[in-house]
Order: structure tokens, then C-alpha cells, then sequence
């Protein structure tokens, strides 16, 4: 079988038959981020069902099951739902801001998609920069629910908001930290490199010990960065109602929504892509099909993804205070001691290769 | 040290928080706790003391057991119960008795607090199991007990 | 975990947010005015009043058999205890003899009130510290409970099962195996409580030292039940005025010197212990008999004042009855544990964070149509 | 301490009590307004007394009267008592406040005032409780008419 997921040269190259180069350069790039808008946002609106069903079957319930089969369109009336809902908002609201504000956040969720490897074709965009270009995209996303929640002029609202912003900055610093844990193996930002590295054995495994602290402080500080419970304090629909989002209707809060859920899955794909291997299989079994990794990359991604479902549906919400304690007293020091032990481990040539 | 043994210790209690939910997560197909209503409406059975509505049972005469003595009446807290009677002859003995003429109740007024039917001395008015009583229109929570053309089964006596 | 506040040259400016009456953690129609002053609460106060239907009022018009449904509507999570504290108070007034088949189905039914408030407490609480998960797993547990009271009494939640004189019908012939598999059952579900949320090293964070209620301010307050006792105040009525068939068992009072919200936490799984001990005690030894003793159709109590308290899920609630021999009584009040506890929590929540006058809020149980009777 | 004790304690600290235990299964003491508040923290400051437990405080209208009837605890010698004071003025009923005595007063006396409109002095927050602040009259009064809230039967 010879399927080529290389979709951006692909589609250029095809594009160029037909038109000027120029022209088709920008057409093709259109037209990829269209399919990957596409990809995701119908992937954004199935996780959040996988959600709902993971929930339902934590709880002792049985979760959506009315729309279509399965309840498979569930989210897809939701959605519907929400589209043609009114738009409702605060008369003394900074109206600039508050309708920016719901677009920074989806846009930067969806382009940090691009960077991505899902086989090692199916790549849009293979930056030299890729681990700094994600960091730097994810931390984008804090500014629209800042400005959602400063310009809802809604007090709850203003809260959400602040904390988000103490929360985020806080926690960045641990997801790249040990994210750069693992940089210090593979001595490149680029994806497609870490990938390269890791066909000697996955990261996790390549730098064991410190590798594994460093997985589970990204976990932490992941699903601290997604705002997802235990560390919603954004929300923390108890104390706030709904957080910065609490003025918000209609499809400017199913942005927000669907932010929260690519997040999820772009922190998880970030620690599929740096820690599991990415596309390639354990011990190489589908190495003659290359487009298995497909597969491969989803399959290990959801399993994260299920587990910071998981975390969410079985602990209590930490204190905002509780929240900086954990990163500045526990993260932030055991991530700095662990790259000095990954950086002697690397100089003396204690990596498990296979 | 107990900084370590803080992180040791927190992470296995949540750990075991996560063994709990885990383990439901894995059965939760044979023990949903929730009901699939309204698909299971044929074998929702409520249980036979299930305060419903109060309904006044009828007979294959069309007779009823209310002899309108108004104990029910006087015993609503919330005047759900109203009873229009009227005094009649009666054929058997050829006296003068009171009969109901129409035994109203509003559902809608009704806090199922049974005194009505502790106080009814000849079991007229019983319990019903049914638990669908949302209606459209609030009138039709003012329902009638007694069927029209019914009359007092013979022999109660108030 | 402490925190030090910095003294600097900021400008920091103190502010008011409306939490309620439509807000997920007052459970209810609650409302509260915060002042805050970032994120740590200067004041709290309490708005009461908007499901008020003046209770004490409608008891002066009614019967003393009508007043009883009326009690179901004010704390509706122990409606049974509410019913029997009305009920001990006219009999205790008619000096009825009150059969001990009736008593110790009281004291039944009342303790299986108890865990059931006590379980629905428990998956709130869960779900107002942020684990949403505990709120299905108290609830599963709550429904066997309320089967249990539809089969016997006929209706889930507001039971008026009691009567001046007795019990309106005799119990199910399933009641005493339904109780049984109940206790079986709930016997390995609490211990999983504490594995899920007890233990939790976030949830103790949340919990310790927040909230904290000395002994004294307890009394002062005239804080009752888990509140009082978590803060080391002996003030069990089951224990120090015994009613029912409470004398006849043996059972510990949950006590607990810390007074924050992990304490109150603890009395309360422990109740649920020692509620089971009780069940336990007189489900095989419910004597035969009667469930009613005759009383007039038209009850008079004797002209003076009456007044029995009772132990609910939520404390102390007292049953004040001024009759002037009429058929209806002259003056009725109710003192409501959750009243007492509501006006403590300015006194708890203040130099707390929001998060922790959710978590003080969700240890108080407070039921609002109890504090808005 | 029983009954006879606590009244023979009582009764020297203050003159004009009443005593009282037909009728109730307490002692009761009727106390004229302006003593009252020096009896209650008696009451509650006397070692061998130490009433330290307000477990009730109800408004009643006696008719004429209004009144507030105290029922009382002591959590370490476990007896009872209840206190009543009554003031005739119903226009502008005035009584002292004990929130400074038990602190569970102050919820309790803004409900009375709320319903009965007898005010209490010192009471650091004396405003409506449940009903709202432009409500008029005082609904369980005995002599309070509302043609459209309230259902007479």
C-alpha cells in the first residue's frame, strides 16, 4: 500500500499544476489549515462526548446514549444547538475585547495542531523550533480568557480570569522545564528529530528514572495548563458559577468549550510526541505501514487523554493558594534538580538504547 | 525528609482515590444507578403504599363508598378535598340521607399527606400508584372523584 | 497551606459580590454578601428569606395532625425526625403512652433519616470541593434509603409517617430485610468513602485548619449537631435528652476537638457508623403491638407551653408549643439547627479564602427551607 | 441543680421575679424589662448557674403583650430554664438586646423583630431578616391581616 499523508507537499504539488507558484503556495495553505480546522473542530466536539461518556461510566451512569446511535450525535446537536443560540452579553461590557476575546483562545489552541507528526508525513508544518513553537503557542490561549473574563465586567467573571492568569504563568514554567528535561536526549526542538531519536527506544524509557518524574510533572502541569479539574480554579463552578466564561452564550462559549478540549488533547499529544514515540509502534511491529502511525498517535494520545479524565472525575479542586504552593514549592524544584540528573545521566552515557 | 515523604504519601492517596473510581469505571456497565425513563415506563412498578393521587374506586355498579360525612374535608390541611352533598331519600329504608353529590379534589392543591384517607371511616378514597400527574393546563388538576350517575354502595353507613 | 500576606504599597481595594440566591454552592435560595478583599473574604451576610412561607404562622390555623406535614416542608432532608419532634411534643402534652413498637420504629426510621441526609451530605460536599464523582456514589446509597421509605411510608422525601399517638400505618413486611440489605450493603460502600475522598492528600489540604470554630464560640452560637460536636461540644440530644428508644441503645457520640471543617467532616462519616450501630441494635428486636394509640379526633392539648428537641441530621431542633387548650395551637416555633449554624458562618468564613467559604458552607449542611421555614 | 434550688439562687439577685412551673415541664421566670438583661448575664456569668446555651428565643403575642420567652441551657450542669419578658407597648416595643450575651441572639432577635417589630436596643445589626425591608406590619402577630397572602380557613 502506498497512501502518501504527506497532505501539505501533496496538495502544493498539485495545486501547482494548475496554477502559478505563488498563488498556489498560498492556496495550499489555505486549504490545509481548512482541513485541519475541519479535522478538529468535529475531533474537539467527539472528545467532548468521549467526556461525557467516560464520566457516565465513572459515575455509575450511563452517559449520552438518545441522538443517533450510541448517542454518536450528541454533541453534534450541541453544537447545532449552540450555533443558533442567541448571543447575549453585558451592556457595559468592553465590546472590542469581550467578542475578541473567545477567537484568541480557539485560534491559538488550533495552531499549535499544525506541529504535530502524525506519521511522519502527516505533518503540516515541521518547524526547526517545534517543542518552543508549542510552548509558546499554548501560553497564548491565557490572554483571551484574560481579556474574556476583564471584559465581561462581571465580577465572578474578573476572578476567573485573574486566576487563570496566576495559574498559567505559574504552571508554563513546568511544562517547559520538563518538557526540556527530555530535550537535553535528543538534543533538538525539531518533532520530527525527537521522533528520530526515539526509534531507539521511547523517551520514557530511553531516560527512565528522570524521564518518568519529568512525564508525571508534565502531567501536573498540563492538566493544570488545560484548566481542567483538580485545577480549575478558572471555573470552579462551586466557588464562581462559571468563571471567566460566565457571560458568554452561544457559539462564543462553545469557543471557549472547544478550547478547553483541544487543549486537552494538544497537551497530551505534546507528551505522546516527546515521551511515547509519537507515530512509531512498540518495538517496531508496524514498521512496514507507515500509515499505521496514524493510529499509533491517537491511540497513545487518547490513553492520556483518558487519564487526565480520569484525574478530573476522582479528585476535589486544590485552593488557589494550594495551586502556586504545588508549583513553586514542588514542581518547579524537583524539575530544576531533575534536568541536572537527566543532564549527568546524557553526559555519562546512562541512556537505555535499545 | 517529610517533604519527601509528603510527595510519597500524596501521591498514593491519590492513587487510591483513582483505584476506586477505576474500579467503577470498569463495572459501571452492569451498575448504572440511573433509569432510562421514559423508556422503561412499562416496568417502572411503584411500590403499593406509593402516594400518587388520591382516586375513589368504583365498583361494576358504578357505586362508590363515600357516604360525604366530610371527615376527608376537615382533615385536609390545605383544603385540597371539597365536598358538595345534598340529602336525598333513601330507596332501601325510606329515610332521609346525605349523599355526595360531586367530590372534588385538586390535585394541584395536594401535599400527599394521607390525612384524608386516615380519616375516612368507610375506605372510600385510596391511594393511586400513578406518577404522571404533570398536566398542560392547571384546570385539569380539579378532578371529580365520584363518576358521574354513581351512587353509595348499600349498606355503608356514615 | 499558610500564606503570608506582604504588606506593600499597593493600593488594594476591597470590594462586594453577590453570591446567590442562584449559585451552586448555597444550595438553594441562599443568598450571601460577600466583601472581599481579593481573594480573602472580609465579611459575609446573609440574606434569608426567599422561599419563606412562614410555617409558624400556618400552625396557628391548623389542627395539630395538619401541623405535622407542614414540618416535612422545613428541613426535608430528616423530614421524619422533623414529624416525630412535633408528635413527641403533643403526645408528651396529652401524656400518651406511646407503645415501644412505635418507638423503636421511630428511632429506626430516624436513623436511616440520618444517613440518608448524611450520605446526600456527603456527595455534596464532594461536588462543592470540586470531585464530582462522590455525588453519584452518596446518591445510590441514598436511593436504597428512600426505597426503603416508599415501600413503608409512600412517598420518598416528605414522609408524614408519624401521627399524635403513633405511626399512620403499620411498617412493610419488607421493611425489616430491606433494612438489613441496606446495612449489608452500606457497610462496604462507607469504608470506600474514606479511600475516595477522606484520604485524599487534596481534600485534607482543602479540609484541615479552615474553618475553624472554638468550643466556646460553638455554644455561644448555639451551634447543634456534627457543627458543635466537631468543634468538641458535647451536644448530642439523643444522648443528654433521650426520646423515642434512644435510652434503650448504646451508641458513641462522634465527637472531635479540632473544630474546622476536616472535624465536622469526621463527626459526620462517623454518625453514619454509629447510626448503623443503632439500626443494627433494634431492627431483630422490634417488639409486637400496636402503632397507634387512640387519640380524639379533634386533639386539644391542655392549656400551657410545650417544648421537646429532637436530634435531626442537622442539630438541634426544638418544637415550642404555647396552647391555650383550643384545638389549635396558640404559638409554634421551631428552633432550626440550621438557623443557629447559618449564623456562625460570617464568624468561620472570614479571613478565608472563596474556596474555603465553599468548603465551610458545604461542612455546615445548611438546608435553606430549614432556615427560611 | 432542680428547680426549687435555682429559684432560691435567683431569687435574691434581683427583685420583681416571677416563678413559675405550673404549666410548663420548666422553670420559668417572668422578668420586667428593664432587669432583664442584668438577669440574663447573671444567668449566664454565676458559676453555679452558667447558663451558657441560648437554645431558643421565640417572640410571642400574649395579647395585649408582647413578649420574648428565653429557654435556657447550661452545658456543664445540664438544666433548664426558661425566662420570659414581656413589655405592653405594642406601638413601639422596646426590650434590651442579649447578643452580646450569646452571640445565636443576634440571628434570633433580628427574626423577632422581623415578625413581632419589637426592637431591640444595642443590637449591632437590627434590620429585616427574612421579609423585605418595605414590608408592612409584622406578620405572626396575632392582630396582622393580609387579605391576599393569607388563606384563612
Amino acid at each position: 500500500m502506498n497512501i502518501s499523508l504527506n497532505i501539505t507537499e501533496t496538495i502544493q504539488e498539485w495545486l501547482m499544476s494548475m496554477m502559478p507558484e505563488g498563488v498556489a503556495s498560498i492556496a495550499a495553505m489555505v486549504t490545509v489549515a481548512l482541513i485541519y480546522l475541519i479535522i478538529f473542530a468535529v475531533a474537539g466536539l467527539y472528545l467532548v462526548l468521549l467526556e461525557r461518556r467516560v464520566a457516565a461510566w465513572f459515575q455509575l451512569r450511563i452517559g449520552p446514549n438518545r441522538v443517533g446511535p450510541l448517542g454518536l450525535l450528541q454533541t453534534m446537536a450541541d453544537a447545532l444547538k449552540l450555533v443558533s443560540k442567541e448571543l447575549t452579553g453585558t451592556i457595559k461590557a468592553d465590546k472590542f475585547l469581550y467578542n475578541l476575546a473567545p477567537y484568541f483562545v480557539i485560534v491559538s489552541s488550533l495552531m499549535a495542531l499544525a506541529v504535530f507528526p502524525f506519521t511522519k508525513e502527516f505533518q503540516a508544518f515541521d518547524i526547526n523550533i517545534g517543542i518552543f513553537f508549542l510552548i509558546a503557542i499554548s501560553s497564548i490561549g491565557v490572554i483571551g480568557i484574560l481579556l474574556g473574563g476583564w471584559s465581561s465586567n462581571n465580577k465572578f467573571a474578573l476572578i476567573g480570569a485573574m486566576r487563570s492568569g496566576v495559574q498559567t504563568i505559574s504552571y508554563e514554567l513546568s511544562v517547559g522545564l520538563s518538557l526540556l528535561t527530555m530535550i537535553v536526549i535528543t538534543g533538538s526542538l525539531q518533532l520530527s528529530e525527537i521522533v528520530e531519536v526515539q526509534k531507539q527506544g521511547w523517551l520514557i524509557l530511553q531516560g527512565h528514572v528522570p524521564a518518568i518524574i519529568a512525564f508525571m510533572v508534565y502531567m501536573i502541569a498540563g492538566t493544570a495548563e488545560t484548566n481542567r479539574a483538580p485545577f480549575d480554579m478558572v471555573e470552579a463552578e462551586s466557588e464562581l458559577g462559571a468563571g471567566f466564561h460566565t457571560e458568554y452564550s452561544g457559539m462564543k462559549f462553545a469557543y471557549f468549550f472547544l478550547a478547553e478540549f483541544i487543549n486537552m488533547f494538544i497537551i497530551a499529544a505534546i507528551a505522546t510526541t516527546v515521551f511515547f514515540g509519537a507515530w512509531l509502534s512498540p518495538f517496531g511491529i508496524t514498521e512496514s505501514l507507515p500509515w499505521l502511525g496514524v493510529f499509533w498517535f491517537l491511540g497513545k494520545t487518547l490513553i492520556l487523554v483518558f487519564l487526565m479524565m480520569w484525574f478530573r472525575w476522582t479528585f476535589p479542586r486544590l485552593r488557589v493558594d494550594q495551586l502556586l504552593t504545588l508549583e513553586w514549592k514542588y514542581l518547579l524544584p524537583i524539575n530544576l534538580i531533575n534536568i541536572l540528573i537527566m543532564a549527568i545521566i546524557v553526559w555519562l552515557n546512562l541512556t537505555i538504547k535499545f | 525528609m517529610s517533604y519527601f515523604s509528603d510527595i510519597y504519601k500524596g501521591i498514593k492517596t491519590l492513587l487510591t482515590g483513582m483505584s476506586v473510581t477505576g474500579k467503577y469505571f470498569l463495572t459501571s456497565r452492569k451498575g448504572a444507578i440511573t433509569q432510562q425513563y421514559p423508556d422503561n415506563r412499562d416496568t417502572l412498578k411503584m411500590f403499593e403504599r406509593f402516594r400518587g393521587e388520591v382516586v375513589m374506586p368504583h365498583d361494576e355498579n358504578n357505586e362508590h363508598q363515600c357516604t360525604g360525612c366530610q371527615k376527608c374535608e376537615l382533615a385536609c390541611p390545605n383544603g385540597s378535598i371539597e365536598i358538595i352533598w345534598d340529602r336525598g331519600i333513601d330507596e332501601a329504608t325510606g329515610k332521609k340521607k346525605k349523599f355526595i353529590d360531586r367530590h372534588i379534589y385538586h390535585l394541584g392543591l395536594c401535599t400527599m399527606c394521607g390525612l384524608c384517607i386516615e380519616a375516612c371511616p368507610t375506605d372510600a378514597i385510596v391511594w393511586a400508584q400513578n406518577y404522571e400527574n404533570s398536566t398542560y393546563d392547571r384546570t385539569q388538576l380539579t378532578k371529580v372523584l365520584n363518576r358521574p350517575g354513581s351512587k353509595v354502595k348499600a349498606g355503608i353507613e356514615d | 497551606m499558610e500564606t503570608t500576606l506582604i504588606k506593600s504599597n499597593f493600593k488594594s481595594e476591597e470590594y462586594f459580590i453577590n453570591m446567590g440566591p442562584q449559585h451552586p454552592a448555597t444550595h438553594g435560595v441562599l443568598r450571601l454578601l460577600l466583601t472581599i478583599d481579593g481573594e480573602i473574604i472580609k465579611k459575609v451576610e446573609p440574606d434569608l428569606g426567599y422561599i419563606h412561607r412562614s410555617i409558624e404562622k400556618m400552625c396557628e390555623r391548623d389542627s395539630y395532625q395538619q401541623i405535622v406535614h407542614l414540618t416535612d416542608r422545613m428541613d426535608y432532608l430528616s423530614s421524619h425526625i422533623n414529624n416525630e419532634a412535633v408528635c413527641l411534643t403533643v403526645e408528651n402534652a396529652l401524656q400518651l403512652d406511646i407503645p415501644d413498637r412505635v418507638k423503636v420504629i421511630r428511632t429506626i426510621l430516624g436513623e436511616l433519616t440520618r444517613i440518608a441526609s448524611h450520605t446526600l451530605w456527603w456527595g455534596v460536599m464532594g461536588m462543592d470541593v470540586g470531585a464530582l464523582t462522590t455525588y453519584f456514589y452518596g446518591f445510590r446509597d441514598r436511593e436504597m434509603i428512600n426505597d426503603i421509605f416508599e415501600e413503608t411510608c409512600g412517598a420518598r422525601l416528605t414522609m408524614n409517617y408519624n401521627i399524635p399517638g403513633g405511626l399512620m400505618f403499620d411498617i412493610h413486611p419488607n421493611f425489616v430485610q430491606r433494612t438489613k440489605d441496606f446495612i449489608k450493603h452500606f457497610k462496604t460502600k462507607l469504608p470506600e468513602y474514606d479511600t475516595l475522598l477522606t484520604g485524599n492528600v487534596i481534600f485534607q489540604k482543602r479540609m484541615k485548619g479552615v474553618g475553624i470554630l472554638s468550643k466556646e464560640d460553638a455554644i455561644s452560637f448555639g451551634a447543634s449537631g456534627p457543627v458543635g460536636r466537631g468543634s468538641g461540644y458535647s451536644c448530642d440530644v439523643r444522648k443528654h435528652h433521650p426520646y423515642s428508644a434512644y435510652d434503650k441503645v448504646t451508641f458513641n457520640e462522634a465527637l472531635k476537638t479540632e473544630g474546622d471543617t476536616f472535624a465536622r467532616y469526621q463527626v459526620r462519616i462517623q454518625e453514619m457508623w454509629e447510626s448503623m450501630a443503632i439500626i443494627e441494635q433494634l431492627i431483630d428486636n422490634i417488639p409486637e403491638g400496636d402503632v397507634q394509640v387512640a387519640t380524639n379526633a379533634v386533639i386539644k392539648l391542655p392549656k400551657g407551653e410545650f417544648y421537646q428537641k429532637v436530634e435531626t441530621a442537622r442539630g438541634e431542633l426544638g418544637v415550642y408549643i404555647i396552647s391555650t387548650g383550643t384545638k389549635n395551637p396558640y404559638r409554634v416555633k421551631f428552633r432550626s439547627p440550621g438557623f443557629s449554624n447559618l449564623s456562625l458562618l460570617n464568624h468561620i468564613a472570614v479571613g478565608g479564602k472563596i474556596g474555603d467559604l465553599v468548603a465551610s458552607m458545604a461542612t455546615l449542611d445548611l438546608v435553606i427551607p430549614d432556615i427560611d421555614r | 441543680m432542680t428547680n426549687e434550688a435555682l429559684q432560691k439562687l435567683i431569687n435574691d439577685w434581683i427583685p420583681d421575679l416571677e416563678f413559675s412551673e405550673e404549666e410548663s415541664q420548666f422553670l420559668n421566670i417572668t422578668v420586667k424589662p428593664e432587669n432583664l438583661h442584668q438577669l440574663m448575664s447573671d444567668l449566664k456569668s454565676n458559676k453555679e448557674t452558667s447558663f451558657d446555651y441560648l437554645f431558643c428565643l421565640s417572640g410571642v403575642d400574649w395579647q395585649p403583650e408582647l413578649g420574648v420567652v428565653y429557654h435556657l441551657e447550661s452545658t456543664t450542669h445540664r438544666h433548664i430554664i426558661v425566662v420570659k419578658v414581656k413589655t405592653t407597648d405594642r406601638e413601639n416595643p422596646v426590650l434590651d438586646t442579649v447578643c452580646d450575651i450569646w452571640r445565636t441572639a443576634e440571628f434570633h432577635e433580628r427574626e423577632v423583630f422581623d415578625f413581632f417589630g419589637i426592637k431591640f436596643n444595642n443590637h449591632p445589626n437590627l434590620k429585616r431578616l427574612f421579609l423585605t425591608d418595605e414590608w408592612e406590619g409584622f406578620p405572626l402577630r396575632k392582630d396582622y391581616e393580609d387579605e391576599i397572602n393569607m388563606v384563612i380557613k
